[in-house]
């Protein structure tokens, strides 16, 4: 292995090694799904890995959900760790049945004989001029779940070690790539030992002690920026990558709101049984004498998600985050 | 009598001695794809009828050119191309009567605009203004539909509907070589043989499912031959002779509106054009296929036909061309006008009435953009 | 028409009179599902409509729930008002796809040019000693979907009243039919002309002035129960039925918490990702100052629901409503 | 040699000189089911296998009649009943070697019992103490499965991933004949096709979806035609011929393990029982339709062509009688012991590492019982 000085690498190409390094080290790992061999996937993440490791190893199925993650519950109860692609958001709904009858109750059903390392790599939300059923945030579904873990990287570095950690866990993993990121980039040295990022730890990507941006995935970035806008006004922000909604640190989110007292919640997927409620109900059943404020949320509007000329609406941006902050009562501080 | 019984009363299981329901061997397909041109079938044809047909196809070609070249003027998102299908395009919404309906899939939009509907309206969609453009109900055209195979079964249930309702109505769905591999396909082809409702299933074999070769998509002898499976009769056509096409379409609606129940064609075509402009069609196939069959394109093989009969010279070419143009030219300078938007009609259509959620939601968009239009000095559009 | 005394009705029974109303009062009704004909379906709700009104318009179906739903879309695109039925909450998954692509977007997909008046029964919940994939909860996946109401009853006169609602509604409802609630019984005079409930309108149950208990469906008797045997402890608890998740009620909910503020939301379903989060947290938006204490949930565990023999631990019940009513601070009262 | 590669390289779309991929014929079932028993046939059996199989559908049916007995007395939560399925449910057991995997649909109880599984365990799910009882890995049978038709993908991944591995191992996989109406029946027989995957499909067409006819399920000619439609040979066997399913079975499983690919068996029979014990059948079926059916009983199918032979005497089918009393009796009492209940397990599978938020329920529980046993004045069992 020759070393390379670190260059900036995208997303996409973080998942794609990630794969690569994945099937490298353990041949029970298969990639499957549609267009994911000789094309290598309509975003391009599994580039490579039919040519390197033989179509049986990456494989392009016939064009259909259910049976594709139907497969690969048999593939996984005979010793294989598939990943499976759902070639976007909407296209996983054929596949809720095998979902969340099969893929999430295996081990429960079996007690714990039969367990389904299975990752379901998903790209999601929207942001990149997709027409009608290309940008759906459809992570409340699987996070009402039980049986699932939730996962969903807002960084390239994170991209690489939680796919890898996903790969590697013994229970089936919906791994949600937030698309508009996928040509995010980023330093990191692809030929480091990169870290394995554990399942479940949610992280600090920027610490404030005026009030706490809870988030994930594809709004990392814009919670970033706000938290920089931010500071004009006079607020320190925090803000929480969760990185794993299922499952839900608690401690590091609760830690975060007890020490600034208050909270908004940020994401595209719907606001109404949206991840947000959740997040929003749990922070304040842990913190609620140290609230100054109700846990308010910034997410997506309760409606289909809307046509490319439309979405700059439908997305939660700076200024409706800053708007939530300003409603967050500081009247109460003074 | 009802529907139910005019299909029979029910019989109880076959008895030890057992018949099979249907006699298999009617509803089988040839082992060729049927063609009428240069064949001895095209003598037979109505002249009228293959010069309409030409005139469609050399629309269709262009309307397919000048579609692609607008996505690279950035005037259309995304456009999945139909160059080389033109054949089942547009007979597909030729062999329709007003009252029936068409279910195209998201690639189908030139058998739409075949159908009558607004080009502008038809790529609505691609757009990104809207995600259907045109009123369904005005045309008899159900929205262009993404998820695949997901429109059949509302052909299927539409057709039963008017079947129900003492209507006179065929409905004419499309669908491409991958989506016949989705549970949808089978659940709708399953409820249409078994309720006998007047829909025909066109199924676009043309061999791939973006970069998915239909070798690696079934290991059938045919996709025609998935009909029998469900008690229906399975034909199989040259998608690239659009008199076949229109033939054999044509038939199967006739014995659908008939009473006859719902046929199963499968018409073998290429996809000329990359998948979508968006995608680099090398990655998966050579050149080598793509000129094998740009020889047997459905425009050429009409075109000949139609010279050597002596139905078609230079001067007719010719104004089939500037038809052609005209078209292309209305749509561009159509196409080069920005889409009047409306972003409220983000909460205006969800329910009938907006729930209280979405009126607060409408609410403080209105807000917002009413703030952005004063602070940049202006008023909302 | 003779006129009868009014007499206790089961919910099941209450249900097949509002099809059979609606199938009479207007001919664009049309029941749809497996074995809803001949047999009357598994729970007998569609009992003798098919004698009634003929197979073609109470109709076996091939065995296909998506197909099921799909037929329905196309149906409802020609002008009638199909009633589904999905058998059991577990077996709608199959239609998820045609629910969430197609059901709940056509109308908004069209610009309002092609409603979708589609109803859709499905017998939801435990309790009822069933195997494997007939007990599931499974409202989050359904309020996390924009462009569907979702409604449930919890009385026999709602069950008539709603499910009328339902069906007149040019919108399509999700209606949950609390299995266990089937055989339940109410004094209800089916000859008389039975009000048809509006959807949105939370009702309260029960008026109390200590704490609410926010509730639905199969939980409201529980919830009753509780108010009843918290009275031994000193606490006055009112009961509301939400009835309608979305349309959420937010007015008779919020109003009815400042008067108590104090709340706990109980439902069936699982609690992570669950009803509960949404509805916690919308109400501490708009109560937050009223609240003495944080909103609580009582719910299911977040596991696959549990086989008959131990569905009872599973099940929220008197002993934790009333547990978490005493977590709701009252040390902060004096 | 990659498995993709041993089934032929990619091979471009038919070029306009087309060519069925695959020649049809072979794949389209016989007209009349294949029949052993009383026909020609017989002479050819095995005499022993016969033997063996005579025991077991006595067992089968003393199994049956003994479960239902089971819900009479509130021990099993519910039973589907296979009373005239025993010869398909006892064969498919019997044709597999043990590194073969059974995927049964939630009727099969009694094929997972003939295959080894314990008969306790095997009613675990319909007893109510856990979902699943046995350990599939020991028998490899899958767990009985009450989504209908989804186990079918599964038999399907489980077959290939053994053939990548390089393991000579075949999946059968079972089937209603209403279950091949979902989507997942065509995903299966579709991906087994293309993977050419060693998977069986048994399809027990017994008349009846609950209360819904075959007749209103589909208008297949049969439904082993839906065999042609994946490029899957078909084959209609009758299904109270013991001796037909088996060797219908055999055949399909050697097929599978030579590398030939999937097989679609549709075995016609009838379920003589109601849907459940909690079923009237009587509302959707009369009692002369059952009495047909009577009469073609695979018990006395058998017992018949046994005696005939003189393979079979008074004697011999008391034994067989006692022996199935014995099992009775055995699973009678057995049932009669109470489940050792955890409530504990509630939490403990649904991830090898319970979440942090299911600790805390798994606390809010355990709290709970001993509270509970306290004032019980008991301790938590
Ligand atoms: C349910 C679903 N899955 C995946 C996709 C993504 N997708 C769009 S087009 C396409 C290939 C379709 O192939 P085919 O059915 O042959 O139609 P063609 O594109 O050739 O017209 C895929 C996989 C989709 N639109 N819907
Ligand atoms: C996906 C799904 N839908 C509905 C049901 C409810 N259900 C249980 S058994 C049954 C009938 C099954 O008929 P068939 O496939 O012929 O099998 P059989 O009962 O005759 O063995 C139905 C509808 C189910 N279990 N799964
Ligand atoms: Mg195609
Ligand atoms: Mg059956």
């Amino acid at each position: 292995m020759t070393t390379v000085a670190v260059k900036p690498a995208t997303m996409a190409q973080a998942l794609t090694r990630a794969l690569r390094d994945a099937m490298a080290a353990d041949p029970a790992v298969h990639v499957m799904g549609e267009d994911v061999g000789t094309l290598g996937g309509v975003f391009r993440v599994t580039d490579g890995l039919a040519k390197e490791f033989g179509e049986d190893r990456c494989t392009d199925t016939p064009l259909a959900e259910a049976g594709i993650l139907g497969t690969a519950v048999g593939m996984a109860m005979y010793g294989l760790r598939p990943v499976v692609e759902m070639q976007f958001d909407a296209f996983a709904y054929p596949a809720f049945e095998q979902l969340i009858s099969h893929v999430a109750r295996m081990r429960n059903r079996t007690r714990g004989r039969m367990p389904l390392p299975i990752t379901i790599r998903v790209p999601y939300g929207g942001g990149i001029g997709g027409v009608e059923h290309h940008s759906d945030s459809s992570e409340a579904y699987y996070m009402a779940t039980p049986g699932l873990h939730v996962v969903t990287p807002a960084t390239v570095a994170d991209a690489y070690g939680l796919l890898r950690a996903s790969i590697a866990s013994d229970d089936p993993v919906v791994f949600l790539e937030p698309k508009r990121l996928y040509w995010s980039k980023d330093s990191w040295n692809p030929e480091e030992p990169a870290p394995v990022e554990p399942i479940g730890r949610a992280v600090v990507r920027r610490s404030g002690r005026s009030a706490t941006l809870i988030t994930y995935g594809p709004s990392v970035p814009v919670c970033m920026e706000a938290a920089e806008a931010a500071r004009a006004e006079g607020w320190d922000l925090e803000v929480v990558d969760l990185r794993s909604l299922v499952p839900f640190d608690d401690e590091t989110v609760s830690a975060s709101v007890r020490r600034t007292g208050r909270a908004v919640v940020v994401h595209e997927s719907g606001s109404f049984g949206g991840p947000g409620g959740e997040i929003a109900a749990r922070v304040t059943e842990r913190c609620f004498h140290h609230l100054e404020a109700p846990v308010l949320r910034v997410a997506g509007f309760d409606v289909p998600y809307p046509p490319p000329m439309l979405e700059r609406h439908h997305l939660p941006g700076v200024d409706r985050i800053l708007d939530a902050v300003g409603r967050l009562q500081w009247e109460a501080e003074s | 009598m009802t529907v139910m019984e005019q299909r029979g009363a029910y019989k109880p299981t076959p008895p030890p001695a057992w018949q099979p329901r249907t006699d298999p061997a009617p509803l089988l397909p040839d082992a060729e794809p049927y063609r009428v041109l240069g064949t001895e079938a095209a003598a037979k044809a109505d002249p009228e009828l293959l010069r309409a047909l030409y005139a469609q196809l050399v629309k269709g070609r262009r309307y397919n050119a000048q579609a692609t070249a607008l996505t690279k003027q950035g005037r259309l998102a995304v456009y999945p191309s139909t160059t080389g299908q033109e054949a089942c395009e547009v007979a597909a919404a030729m062999v329709l009567q007003e009252r029936d309906w068409l279910f195209p899939s998201y690639r189908d939009t030139l058998a739409v605009v075949a159908r009558g509907v607004d080009p502008v309206e038809a790529l609505t969609l691609l757009r990104g203004d809207w995600h259907t453009g045109y009123d369904p109900h005005e045309h008899r055209v159900a929205p262009l539909c993404t998820p695949l195979a997901t429109q059949l079964p509302h052909a299927v249930g539409l057709a039963h509907a008017a079947r129900l309702k003492g209507d006179d109505v065929v409905a004419l769905a499309m669908v491409g070589d991958g989506g016949t591999s989705e549970g949808d396909f089978h659940e709708a082809l399953n409820f249409a043989a078994v309720w006998q409702a007047p829909v025909v299933f066109l199924v676009q074999n043309n061999g791939f499912a973006i970069s998915v070769p239909l070798a690696k998509q079934t290991a059938a002898p045919s996709l025609a031959h998935k009909a029998v499976g469900y008690g229906m009769p399975g034909r199989l056509v040259d998608g690239n002779d659009a008199a076949a096409v229109h033939e054999v379409l044509s038939d199967a609606v006739r014995h659908a509106r008939a009473g006859g129940g719902p046929t199963l064609v499968e018409a073998i075509t290429y996809r000329v054009d990359a998948h979508t402009n968006a995608d680099d069609a090398t990655r998966y196939r050579g050149d080598a296929e793509v000129e094998t069959w740009r020889e047997h394109d459905p425009i050429r093989l009409l075109e000949r036909e139609l010279t050597g009969r002596g139905l078609l010279d230079e001067a007719g070419i010719e104004a089939a061309r500037q038809d052609a143009e005209t078209m292309a030219a209305a749509l561009r300078e159509q196409m080069n006008q920005d889409a009047v938007l409306d972003p409220m009609d983000l909460f205006d259509h969800v329910y009938a009435e907006p729930t209280p959620q979405l009126r607060e939601q409408r609410d403080q968009l209105r807000a917002e953009l009413e703030a952005e239009a004063e602070s940049e000095g202006g008023t909302h559009r």
